[in-house]
């Protein structure tokens, strides 16, 4: 049998990190040691009226402890990530995983890499950053409040984007690396699909290869249900049309594989 | 010694619970979480003649205790499938279960003669999806036309030949008999229930093809007394699903009359879904001293 | 100022919210819970010419997030309710709509008849109640009954017609058109699926009527896709129903192109259900500066 | 506006007193003060999949601290009922009432009385002994395990049946009335139907007044439905046809008025 398994988790801790943003630590055991940098969890509620998982990425992982940390944001009244915020420590949570294949590392060993997180999508760049040998430089774009941002500077040298302007530089991720003129041979990024768009173009023009995390409703999370695809450029190897399964092919896609 | 196995169309399964078409893909995704030996049989997802490339996304809604799903019906084409798909199902001692999707009649009968030489057991014929243009529900909720097609894909099949039949329908023993009329071996329903999910903060449609199909226990009950209106107004086998999720779910569609029952949607909340079943189904027959399942077919009236 | 106030065939209410039949009594039992005057209507328990004691007990049992009800009709008869009901809800600033039950079509008439002189503002024809022998779903399943029934008691009303239409049908705009052309004001969706339940333990159904009419969260999709289906099929107003449990549900129906909603089941698991839905609406509408309830209406196309 | 109301109530403390059976303190306040004995509560769980209200009969009232107990037996897994028993002190439960209209005390003032319970129906005896005025004798049944018997002794004269005979009377309540000879003038009666079938034919005989509380699935709890009828030996005042609404006429009747 594989890796994957879905059991019930018990939170080690949790706390608000940010307006309507969570960080839950798990004991995730064998989970936790077959877990790399950009995979997945699929997190189900207990509510039987609320049936389909909620994918969250693996922010990090202490190998020591086998414990997976996840950081995502409530997005909205009555929701199931609503339910999870709302779970204390010792409660336990039905969880998939590790699904996905995360990022390649080995692509960027030894290289100038940029580590691209817009938003919620800033969780799984931070073990990325850790795991990572490489000559690494975060670039962290929030609409106002920042989160996360200091735990990479462990990792990585930092810049941050804000929308506001309330933090470092005033708009987006791409207008952090104008104006620091930063320059990359990788790039590793996740984020909104406009984001990622931007990078997507920013990369071809520049050459650059870049893997991006891509976001879809999924239902299996495991390959089976065609729910999560994405447009592929070439045909696909599971269905041999031209449409990758985000949850089993992704979430992670080099950028010219794919349509945004 | 509990008998767990039934018959489908001189087909023996060694115990009743199968998959349902489409959410178990060929099984090599949910094989990494249950022994495959141990289900009665796996439904493939729908093929046609040709890789369709389904529907855009979104493709899914959560909706109260279900789901709304327009995949449609991607697929790789019979030709992959056979070389791929049947190949790896054959390395398993269960019985292997195609579901055929077609735009039309001819659609389908190529897929089906194509499907006479292959190491497959059943045919599942699926006249009922709701989530494409052309064929599929068409064919589905109209009796004559349910006729009409069974009779055509009956003169090229060599396998047992399964109608799937759709709940979205006024009179579904009028549809069960038209199927019986063709010549249908075997029924299997429900199909989705045709629904839609609007967002209302960005006032559009949840899904991208604005309706879908809603499975999941919400509509186990519309389910269940399909099947048993069914069980009371034909002689044929019946292959029972819609919303089951467990043992208990399992038996209420095999009192009801149905002699299989097939696991969807559940899959998805639990991987484990179809071999959970198989054995509760067993200790269910132990608590209750029921020897043989032919015992609990149809066993409400 | 927010307009929340819509139009049903020249009755103008407050706001869209109404109750949803049979599950709201005459209003009496929730008055001490919600504010009857908040209300757009308060629609009744069906009402036949003669009391009826309605079907044996147990009359409900909980589906997924859903239940299944065959109280089959149980109602005073119109003499007590005109005596009763209708003088406790004169008492209140909402409209009074009377739901109408019957086995002929002389049952309905009669009833009909009997409320042109009553303080009521609409009638709604139940002719989808899946839950007794006789009428009833008769009417709703056949489009040509349907619309002669429309015909027949359009000729005694003097108040205009709701027609409420049943969810078990293959094509649910053939239906809306036929209530249409037999001259229906306003059209009322959905009425319960038809369910079934089986309690495996005791091997028998859940319900003594074997079958019921299923409601709840569990049926939203299916209603808001007819109601969709239909705003594109004919020009009548539409009250929506079916799973309406919040605002958010509410709006739901309305963006699908419903002029009013019903809160049914809602109410049994939260007796203030239809004054959070007026309220829940208004600051949805604050909220996203809409100042005119029918921006809303049919916005999602 | 009325007595009733639905609310969340906190926990006060929950154990098990027997197998399956759970007593359940709450803070209920105004609820608590309106509450009268043979009336009931309606719990809702938070399943969302799980709408329909679980209809518990008031066992106790504790008047100074504004609570209520309730006593109730798990019907089997994956059930409303298991999932209070899983609930702490300190949590909410959603609760509608108090409903029904509860035992007749005056009828009984002063007289010689039967509190009969069998089975799950023996808590709403308690604050009816409790409450109740009077020369009580209560007469309880059990399969096997007792529960609440030794709380009884302080309001009333106990008597037991077990229908394995481990203690008291083997056989039921009516047993224990003919094994020990006792006598009443009035009878309240709580338990399941073929229970109350023996002690309405056994009052009826006796031409002692009876009342008994009845049991059936109800949806709203307050009348409005149809859900939860019983057959009455009148035309019924609300519907004008042979029905009784148990939730609101009843839950307790007098035997006469009513067919089992
Ligand atoms: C591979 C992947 C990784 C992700 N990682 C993170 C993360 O680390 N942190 C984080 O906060 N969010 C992450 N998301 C987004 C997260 O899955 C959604 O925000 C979440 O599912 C919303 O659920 P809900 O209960 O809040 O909303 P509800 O509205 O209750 O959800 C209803 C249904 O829609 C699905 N859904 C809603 N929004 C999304 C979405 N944006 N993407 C996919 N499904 C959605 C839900 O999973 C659920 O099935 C990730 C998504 C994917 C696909
Ligand atoms: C007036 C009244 C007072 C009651 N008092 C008590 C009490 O003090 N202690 C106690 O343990 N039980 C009592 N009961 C029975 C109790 O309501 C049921 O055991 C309980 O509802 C079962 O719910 P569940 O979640 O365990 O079962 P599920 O099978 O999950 O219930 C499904 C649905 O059926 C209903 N239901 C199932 N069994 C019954 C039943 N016997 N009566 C009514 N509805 C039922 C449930 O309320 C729910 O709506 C009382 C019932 C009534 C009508
Ligand atoms: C994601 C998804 C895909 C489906 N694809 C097919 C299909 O290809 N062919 C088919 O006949 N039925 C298909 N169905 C219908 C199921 O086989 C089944 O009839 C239905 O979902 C009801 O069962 P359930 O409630 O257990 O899921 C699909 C259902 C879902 C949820
Ligand atoms: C207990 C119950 C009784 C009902 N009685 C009637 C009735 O008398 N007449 C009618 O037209 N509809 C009746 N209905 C149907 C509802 O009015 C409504 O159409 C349906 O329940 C869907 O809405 P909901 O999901 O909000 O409950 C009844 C529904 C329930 C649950
Ligand atoms: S979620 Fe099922 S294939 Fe990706
Ligand atoms: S439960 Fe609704 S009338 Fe009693």
């Amino acid at each position: 049998m594989s890796e994957k398994t879905k059991k019930s988790l018990k939170i080690v801790s949790q706390k608000e990190i940010g307006k309507d943003i969570y960080s839950m630590w798990l004991q995730a055991d064998e989970m936790a040691d077959a877990a790399r940098p950009g995979q997945f969890l699929s997190l189900y509620t207990r509510d039987g009226s609320k049936l389909l998982p909620r994918p969250i990425s693996i922010c990090e992982i202490d190998r020591e402890n086998r414990r997976i940390r996840l950081v995502y944001r409530v997005t909205g009244e009555n929701t199931g990530t609503e339910a999870f915020s709302r779970l204390h420590a010792g409660v336990p949570v039905e969880v998939l995983g590790p699904l996905g294949n995360g990022f390649p590392l080995q692509e960027a060993e030894g290289k100038r890499v940029f580590l691209m997180g817009g938003g919620i999508g800033i969780p799984p760049m931070l073990q990325t950053a850790k795991e990572l040998h490489a000559e690494k430089t975060a670039v962290l774009g929030y609409r106002d409040e920042l989160f996360l941002n200091e735990e990479f500077e462990n990792f990585a040298n930092v810049f941050v984007a804000t929308e506001d302007g309330s933090a470092g530089t005033k708009g987006n991720v791409m207008d952090a690396i104008r104006e620091n003129a930063l320059e990359a041979d990788v790039i590793f990024a996740c984020g909104p699909t406009p984001m990622l768009r931007a990078i997507k173009t920013f990369a071809e023009e520049k050459n650059i290869p870049c893997w991006i995390s891509m976001e879809e409703r999924m239902a299996c999370g495991v390959g089976a249900c065609l729910a999560c695809v994405c447009k592929s450029k070439e045909v696909d190897g599971h269905s041999h049309v031209h449409n990758k399964r985000i949850c089993k092919d992704g979430p992670v896609f080099l950028s010219t594989e794919v349509e945004l | 010694m509990i008998k767990t196995a039934v018959n489908l169309a001189g087909v023996e399964l060694k115990n009743p619970v199968m998959t349902a078409s489409g959410t178990f893909g060929s099984g090599e995704e949910y094989s990494e979480f249950v022994d495959l030996n141990k289900l009665g049989a796996v439904v493939t997802k729908g093929v046609a003649n040709v890789p369709w490339p389904g529907n855009p996304t979104p493709r899914i809604a959560e909706t109260s205790s279900g789901m709304l799903n327009a995949i449609g019906l991607q697929n790789p084409g019979i030709d992959v499938f056979c070389e791929r798909d049947i190949p790896f199902l054959k390395k398993y001692d269960t019985r292997i279960i195609v579901n055929v999707c077609g735009k039309t009649t001819e659609d389908y009968c190529e897929v089906v003669e194509r499907l006479g030489n292959e190491p497959v057991d059943l045919l599942e014929i699926n006249v009922s999806c709701p989530n494409v243009k052309e064929g599929g529900i068409a064919f589905g909720q109209d009796p004559k036309a349910l006729e009409a097609i069974t009779k055509e894909v009956k003169k090229y099949a060599k396998q047992p030949v399964i109608m799937k039949l759709s709940p979205n329908v006024t009179d579904i023993t009028e549809m069960a008999k038209a199927a019986e009329a063709g010549g249908a071996d075997v029924l299997s329903l429900i199909n989705t229930l045709t629904g839609m999910k609007i967002d209302i903060n960005r006032r559009t449609f949840a899904l991208a093809n604005k309706t879908g199909g809603m499975s999941g226990p919400a509509v186990k009950p519309v389910a269940v007394r399909m099947v048993y209106q069914v069980a009371q107004a034909v002689k044929l086998p019946i292959i029972g699903m819609g919303g089951i999720a467990t043992a208990e779910d399992a038996l209420e569609f095999l009192m009801a009359g149905a002699t299989a029952v097939s696991v969807g949607t559940a899959n998805f909340f639990n991987p484990y879904a179809t071999e959970e079943v198989v054995a509760g189904i067993e200790e269910f027959m132990r608590r209750q001293h029921v020897e043989d399942i032919s015992e609990l077919i149809g066993a409400v009236k």
